[in-house]
């Protein structure tokens, strides 16, 4: 149905994609699955024509082209979940979802109530909840996701390439996401499916096609992989995933205490101490006041009500500046918008929080020492680029979400807040992530990890805090920390 | 220096050169090139150069801005003529560039700049003050002597502009004690289009409104659009300075009454006769024929010893303005 | 709690998407404002001749918006408009004939697209940068118009041009002053209305936004981007070059020099009319609020009794509280968002 | 290359290759300039008057350039530029003639210099402070900002002197104007040592890094802990001072301050900003660049009023050198092939990356 056969693609230094191959029949569930850089994407836009091969064929209902465009992919029937959404910021959802096969259709006026009609459709036949007549710019990160889903299924696909379409959904729309793929493969549409989750992975696809550097490695049904072999396959080496929360000094004086902190509309009545060097969790639903907390601490959307200690000494978060100031560090889970400064590079991006502590006694910038901190955390947390020059645009996810992690290790905070740090990270990353916040709460920092990543919070967290509603459900701890029982505080 | 207002008789600067016409090279700086005023003015650059084989041409920038103009001198003095003659759009912006000039021997002669310092001469058309007066002498003979007028500048900033319109008012309060201006001078820009809106809103605030004067040469043609729109060419004076070719339409309907000018054709021969002759050592001084209309006795200005009057400003109204094709 | 929310979207509408709410709002402070210092000010004269002085922008800004929405500049049009009008007159002249009024519209759309599609070109072909093409451009078509086109100030224009000129909608005599309505509004609120539907309900209108909103979205959506480029600059010299012809017509004259050096205006009215130059954002409504709000403030001073020498310090004082307000206006509307959209998560 | 021996503030962003790339360009531009025209004309364009000439041009359209330069990197632009110059100059015109400074001589003249140009850049560091409190705290779009003041500032400047130029500075003032030494203008010299300068601020200094990712991303800049408010009052402090001294150096130049100087100059400057390689949409852009462009278009300007050439023949040749120099650029970087188009300043970031001033409380 659709086959490429020997693409490969070169970004200056960097070979993304060489030689590769790929299969996909009616009715298929393929599985695309690798570590962060390893060219899925690249693949993706070039079967979509959004990229150009250099070399390579594209094969598509029985015509071989050596490049297309997205115009011609979409009038055949190919269908794109890009893993950045591509959406339009400033369109409504409706426009969203039901412009595009206007255009593939080359219609020339716009009804907008036919286009709602439309619009409401799809939305309803994935049976999630979209305001249509906001701008996707409102939206949270999930929203948008779902968003982004709804137009590739606004038109009947032939080819359906979904590129990390679960990285912002609670369970519940996984599970709708999946249910629709399921009717799709009946109806004998393809889809072609990328995630870093694994355990979605084995779910859903059937078959599974492993990259590794731009070259496929592993390919097969998916019944001859586990999570252990998929992540062997993946990374080339074994991949750890048991609990390990590094003791710590649990008498210690904290060095973060939150108590009766309130923000209308988002969390009330939240109350916590972190000693240093512990890794405290937080986890609840979309929308349960976990994020709120977090931006409240950096002082994004400062609390109304409570106080907050850091290292004894009672702070007013008012701002960011005040946290910062504080002491307080944050690594946001939109790192596009919030954390990166996608054109610049590397270097500018690690030392963009910590420019006022590289000056030397002039006042200028201590360039010697600056370069000695870029080179550091360009080394220590193994990002991956040909040079700190690089610019972040080129780097992948995994190696994004290490340079903002830099960017406040570099400050050395007294505490880490972190929402969502591994979203859309691969396992081998994940994994040397979660391994650089032990080193770092090894330190002496105190660390929160925001997530709903249940493996993660178990794997890292001394302490998890369940919030629901606003409030502090249940604090699970020690050895009670574990996946079952968090699911358990998630959903009774 | 010469308090005797006789400029030329120590012979050219920069040493005894003493050349002959056809090794001068003349070259006049205008406000701005390819407008019909300094197009008229390059006949007269043109026809001084055909007389006497000089080799005179005319430049300038391409918009009205003394920063153009500055530049444009500077880059002039590289080249070293002999002479150049300057209409300035702002005297004290050129100051320092024109000492350059001198210091490089190079003759400068201007134009509309009476009070400019590093010239070897200066020639007007005729004393700015004596000429606003001539205009609201028109523009009282037309409302009766008496009745309120409003007064139109090109900018705040130009200063001939400014006496023209305080020359006329210092007139009208010595001679015509029934004559009010209503505000201070308004600001066209140089712009018909500021000046049309202008004098409709002085229109509507004004009922009483008889006469308008204006300076830059497209206001009157602005204040005629208005005047005539509200239906007043009968009731309201419109008169100031402007050329022909921008009046003759409302001259024709009468929607503006008459225009002052000089002729700048008449202008630029004078200033690079004036050139030729401290060129060629001799002097000018009160009472020097230069032998083209307007400028055959010239004066000496009262404040500065260099600046010479002639008697050229032209008054045109429907009877007379086909004799003026420019 | 509910009412509070229905309040907060009241109000948001009222304010419109692009803070046109708030725009009018300023309007009505100004004129009110204005009307205490003068009662005279507040009469169908002033009003017309408000609207005369924003027709030749008003047509100029609407290019400008859709150029802008598309997430791009230019600062060439207004030299395009001139470049228009002045070269249909020279036209007219040399070729010794009388296009009349269609005919000469005809040229001057045919010119001015023709420019915007050297912009066009430019831009979509190369991928280059809007701002710098058109700061380009815009010195190419000044210079080319003035050597080689002419630089002479046309006091005769064609016999229909010249009739129109002073053809009113219609006339309401006001004790000595006629308060006159040129029938330029017509065309001027018919484009109005014609772009208003092109951006809202046509593809191409969508696309432009969709451009604006981010490009390479567009792109991977399927929308032609060189295309779609090439007809936006051609759209905006068209509109430059109806624009051009209107301004001779109105001045009455054709000075090659005129409307070069507006664009700054001209974009600002726009931007205050709730575009954002960061494209995507921008409506015909708030446009011509923008430039009615740059009109009434430059254009009452006289009424207003100010002195001469003081005009353009309170025409500075004016454009800088008539934006802040205008700033202002906006970031409480996201506050107001925000509090909407914390709600509704809890709910 | 060894890590360590990298540099992280020269080596920024692609940029550095992007940047080194144009900036190459335009020396290649610019000594094709020298060189073409010193054949057209032997002796006149090449010779050291003409240099000095040049020199002479450069500082007041070159100063005016940074300060374009320095807004466009945190992504606005300063359009009161001019009307700043023309205040400062009358500030300490204003000053002169109140203290009958004409007459000054010898050190008192000197004192008397120093004092009224530091009153005179105070207040075009105050304009510019009004600047950024408009764009940083009111929340203004820049362009509508300083379009504002521009006419503020113009329309006070015009009120305060009726419209008239003002003079009477003595000769220690009028000599930053006119001087030289060794053949080369003071002005030219004050020039150079500005654009050094804030060429160290922009690269040695926290606050250069800081502007760029200002511009380069608001909301990234303010989750950093960067105060984007100090930082925009900062940048529109700052090119308000480069436009009062460009202001002092035109008063010197032009022994008078007028309200009315150099409105051309505004958008010239932007062309010069821009084709130094500055992005208007924020985050890059380099001193070098800027001054290589200022000079480069006062050659050609130079030259082509030597050759007689009409002043819309070099409208022409500017526009059609802005043009071709980006043009040249993209085909460049079309043929460099495969390699990966460097982002488009244009391109929006990628949905998701809203460039909105960040949502700040309080
Ligand atoms: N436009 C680009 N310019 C330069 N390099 C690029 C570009 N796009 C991708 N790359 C590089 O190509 C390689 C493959 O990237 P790609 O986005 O396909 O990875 P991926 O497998 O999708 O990773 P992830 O799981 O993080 O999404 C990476 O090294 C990336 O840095
Ligand atoms: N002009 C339009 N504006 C907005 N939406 C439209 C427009 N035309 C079609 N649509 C929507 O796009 C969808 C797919 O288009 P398609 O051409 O298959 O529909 P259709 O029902 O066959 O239309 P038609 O009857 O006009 O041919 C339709 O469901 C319709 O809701
Ligand atoms: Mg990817
Ligand atoms: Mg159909």
């Amino acid at each position: 149905m659709l086959a490429a056969r020997g693409i490969s693609r070169r970004f200056g230094g960097v070979q993304a994609l060489d030689g590769v191959s790929l299969d996909i029949r009616a009715g298929d569930v393929r599985c695309l699955a690798g570590e962060n850089g390893c060219g899925k994407s690249t693949l993706i836009k070039i079967l979509s024509g959004v990229e150009v091969p250099d070399a390579g064929e594209i094969e598509i209902g029985g015509t071989t082209r050596s490049r297309m465009n997205p115009a011609d992919a979409l009038r055949a029937g190919i269908q794109v979940i890009y893993q950045d959404f591509s959406l339009f910021p400033n369109l409504t959802v409706a426009e969203n979802i039901a412009l595009a096969p206007l255009i593939a259709n080359r219609r020339k006026l716009v009804d907008p109530r036919r286009l709602r009609a439309r619009a409401a459709a799809v939305v309803a036949e994935l049976g999630v909840r979209l305001d249509l007549d906001a701008t996707v710019e409102e939206l949270t990160v999930a929203d948008r996701q779902l968003t982004a889903i709804c137009r590739a299924l606004a038109e009947e696909a032939r080819v359906l390439f979904m590129d990390e379409p679960t990285t912002a959904l609670t369970q519940r729309e996984v599970r709708a996401l999946f249910r629709v793929v399921e009717t799709l493969r009946e109806r004998g549409v393809a889809t072609v499916f990328v995630s870093h989750k694994l355990d979605e992975v084995l779910e859903i696809s059937r078959h599974v096609t492993v990259m590794r550097n731009g070259a496929v490695v592993a390919s097969g049904r998916v019944e001859e992989f586990d999570r252990n072999s998929l992540g062997r396959a993946m990374t080339g080496r074994d991949v750890r995933d048991q609990r390990d929360a590094p003791p710590f000094d649990e008498t210690a004086r904290p060095v973060l205490r939150v108590e009766g902190l309130g923000l209308d509309g988002a969390f009330e009545d939240v109350s916590f101490d972190v000693a240093p060097g512990e890794i405290l969790g937080i986890t609840g639903l979309l929308g349960s006041g976990r994020s709120e907390i977090a931006e409240a601490l950096f002082g994004v959307t400062p609390a109304q009500r409570g106080r907050v200690e850091v290292g004894g000494a009672q702070v007013a978060i008012r701002g960011i500046d005040d946290a910062v100031a504080a002491g307080i560090g944050y690594v946001p889970s939109d790192r596009l918008t919030e954390g990166l400064f996608l054109e610049q590079s590397i270097a500018d991006n690690v030392v963009a929080g910590s420019l006022d502590l590289h000056r030397s006694r002039s006042g200028l910038l201590d360039r010697a020492r600056l370069a000695r901190t870029i080179d550091t955390f360009f080394a220590a947390l193994r990002i991956k680029a040909p040079s700190v020059a690089a610019p972040i645009r080129s780097l992948s996810g995994g190696n994004q979400q290490r340079v903002v992690l830099a960017k406040w290790l570099a400050r050395a905070p007294r505490v880490l807040v972190l929402n969502s740090p591994t979203v859309g990270v691969d396992v081998g990353s994940k994994e040397e992530i979660l391994d650089i916040l032990r080193r770092e709460a090894g330190t002496g920092t105190g660390v929160i990890v925001v997530s709903d990543d249940i493996p993660e919070l178990v794997s890292v967290c001394h302490r998890v805090l369940v919030v629901r509603r606003g409030r502090i459900h249940e604090v699970i701890d020690g050895e009670r920390v574990t996946e079952d029982s968090i699911l358990e505080g998630l959903s009774s | 220096a010469c308090g005797s207002g006789t400029v030329g008789q120590s012979g050219p600067p920069g040493g005894d050169r003493n050349l002959a016409p056809e090794d001068m090279r003349f070259v006049n700086v205008v406000k701005l090139v390819g407008v019909g005023w300094f197009d008229r003015m390059e006949q007269g650059v043109q026809e001084f150069a055909a007389g006497t084989g000089i080799d005179a041409t005319q430049t300038g920038a391409d918009d009205a801005s003394p920063e153009k103009q500055v530049k444009v001198i500077q880059d002039l003095i590289a080249q070293r003529p002999t002479a150049i003659g300057v209409v300035p759009n702002s005297p004290e912006a050129l100051e320092a560039t024109l000492e350059r000039a001198r210091d490089q021997g190079i003759l400068v002669v201007t134009h509309e700049a009476s009070n400019q310092e590093n010239v070897d001469a200066d020639v007007e058309a005729f004393d700015n003050r004596a000429y606003g007066a001539q205009i609201v002498e028109g523009l009282a003979s037309c409302m009766g002597g008496s009745g309120q007028y409003a007064a139109f500048v090109g900018n705040l900033t130009a200063e001939t502009h400014m006496e023209w319109v305080e020359g006329g008012l210092e007139h009208a309060r010595a001679n015509h004690p029934g004559m009010q201006r209503v505000v201070d001078p308004i600001e066209s820009k140089e712009d018909e289009s500021v000046a049309y809106e202008r004098a409709k809103e002085l229109l509507a605030t004004y009922p009483d409104l008889k006469g308008f004067q204006g300076s830059a040469g497209t206001d009157v043609a602005g204040i005629a659009r208005a005047v005539q729109e509200a239906g007043l060419t009968d009731q309201v004076c419109v008169m100031g300075t402007s050329i022909p070719s921008v009046a003759r339409k409302y001259l024709e309907d009468g929607s503006i009454d008459k225009i002052f000018f000089w002729d700048p054709a008449q202008a630029g021969k004078a200033m690079m006769t004036i050139a030729q002759r401290l060129a060629s050592g001799e002097p000018v001084e009160q009472g020097t024929n230069l032998g083209i209309p307007g400028y055959e006795s010239l004066t000496v200005s009262p404040t500065n010893p260099k600046a010479f009057y002639g008697d050229a400003a032209i008054e045109v109204d429907r009877s007379n303005i086909d004799a003026y094709p420019f | 709690m509910n009412t509070g929310r229905k309040n907060a979207a009241w109000v948001n509408r009222l304010r419109g998407r692009n803070n046109e709410g708030v725009l009018a709002l300023t309007i009505l402070v100004v004129v009110a404002l204005m009307t205490v210092v003068n009662p005279d000010f507040f009469t169908v004269s002033t009003l017309f001749s408000i609207l005369r002085n924003s027709l030749v922008e008003t047509v100029f800004a609407l290019g400008v918006l859709i150029v802008i929405v598309s997430g791009g500049i230019d600062v060439s049009f207004p030299v395009i408009g001139i470049f228009a009008g002045y070269t249909t007159i020279v036209i007219a002249q040399s070729g010794g004939f009388d296009p009349g009024v269609l005919g000469a519209l005809l040229i001057a759309v045919v010119i001015g697209s023709l420019l915007g599609l050297v912009n066009g070109g430019l831009i979509a072909r190369f991928g280059l940068p809007t701002l710098i093409v058109t700061l380009g451009t815009q010195g190419i078509f000044r210079g080319v118009l003035l050597a080689y086109i002419g630089s002479r100030y046309i006091a005769e224009l064609p016999a229909g041009i010249a009739q129109l000129s002073t053809t009113d909608l219609f006339v309401v005599q006001q004790g000595q002053v006629a308060a006159r309505l040129h029938v330029f509004v017509v065309p001027v609120v018919l484009l109005c209305l014609a772009v208003h539907w092109l951006l809202q309900r046509t593809v191409f209108g969508r696309g432009v936004y969709a451009l604006g909103g981010d490009a390479e979205s567009a792109r991977r959506a399927g929308f032609p981007v060189v295309r779609l480029q090439l007809a936006i600059y051609a759209l905006v010299g068209l509109l430059a070059g109806i624009a051009g012809i209107m301004h001779v017509t109105l001045s009455r004259n054709a000075n090659p020099y005129e409307l070069a050096g507006t664009e700054l205006d001209i974009i600002a009215a726009v931007v205050l009319g709730g575009a954002s130059i960061l494209g995507g954002r921008g409506s015909v409504l708030g446009t011509v609020l923008g430039v009615v709000l740059i009109a009434v403030i430059k254009n009452s001073l006289i009424l207003m009794g100010v002195p001469g020498t003081w005009q353009r310090a309170a025409v500075g004082v004016l454009l800088v509280a008539g934006v802040s307000i205008q700033a202002l206006g906006a970031r409480r509307k996201a506050a107001g968002r925000r509090a909407v959209e914390l709600e509704e998560a809890r709910a | 290359m060894t890590m360590t021996g990298l540099d992280a503030t020269t080596r920024r962003v692609v940029g550095v290759l992007q940047e080194r790339r144009s900036l190459s360009r335009l020396l290649a531009l610019a000594l094709a300039v020298l060189i073409g025209f010193s054949v057209l004309s032997p002796g006149v364009f090449s010779s050291v008057i003409n240099f000095q000439t040049i020199a002479f041009t450069v500082p007041e359209i070159g100063l005016l350039s940074l300060a374009i330069m320095v807004a466009m990197l945190t992504g606005g632009i300063d359009l009161s530029i001019v009307s700043i110059a023309n205040l400062t100059a009358l500030t300490t015109a204003t000053l002169f003639v109140a203290a009958g400074g004409a007459e000054a001589t010898g050190g008192h003249a000197v004192l008397l210099t120093v004092l009224f140009v530091a009153a005179g850049l105070l207040v075009a560091l105050l304009a510019g402070l009004f600047n950024g409190f408009l764009v940083a705290v009111v929340g203004v779009t820049p362009i509508l900002a300083t379009l504002g003041t521009m006419q503020l500032y113009n329309g006070i400047a015009v009120a305060w002197t009726g419209g008239e130029a003002l003079y009477g500075m003595p000769d220690a003032f009028l000599a930053i104007g006119i001087n030289t030494v060794a053949l080369i203008p003071i002005s030219f010299v004050t020039f150079v040592l500005v654009a050094v300068a804030l060429a160290v601020l922009l690269d040695r200094s926290p606050l250069g890094t800081k502007l760029r990712l200002v511009g380069a991303n608001p909301t990234a800049a303010r989750f950093s802990g960067i105060r984007n408010r100090r930082v925009l009052l900062t940048t529109y402090v700052v090119t308000g001072l480069l436009a009062g001294i460009a202001g002092v150096l035109i008063a010197s130049r032009a022994a008078s301050a007028s309200p009315d100087y150099g409105a051309s100059y505004l958008l010239l400057a932007i062309v010069v900003a821009v084709l130094g390689g500055t992005n208007p949409y924020g985050g890059f852009g380099t001193v070098l660049g800027v001054v290589l462009a200022a000079v480069t278009l006062e050659m050609v300007s130079s030259g082509f009023n030597i050759m007689r050439l009409s002043p819309f023949e070099y409208t022409i040749a500017q526009g059609l050198i802005l043009v071709a120099v980006m043009v040249l650029d993209a085909v460049h970087r079309r043929r460099r092939g495969r390699a990966a188009p460097p982002p488009r300043p244009e391109d929006p970031a990628p949905s998701g990356v809203v460039k909105e001033e960040m949502r700040e409380p309080g």
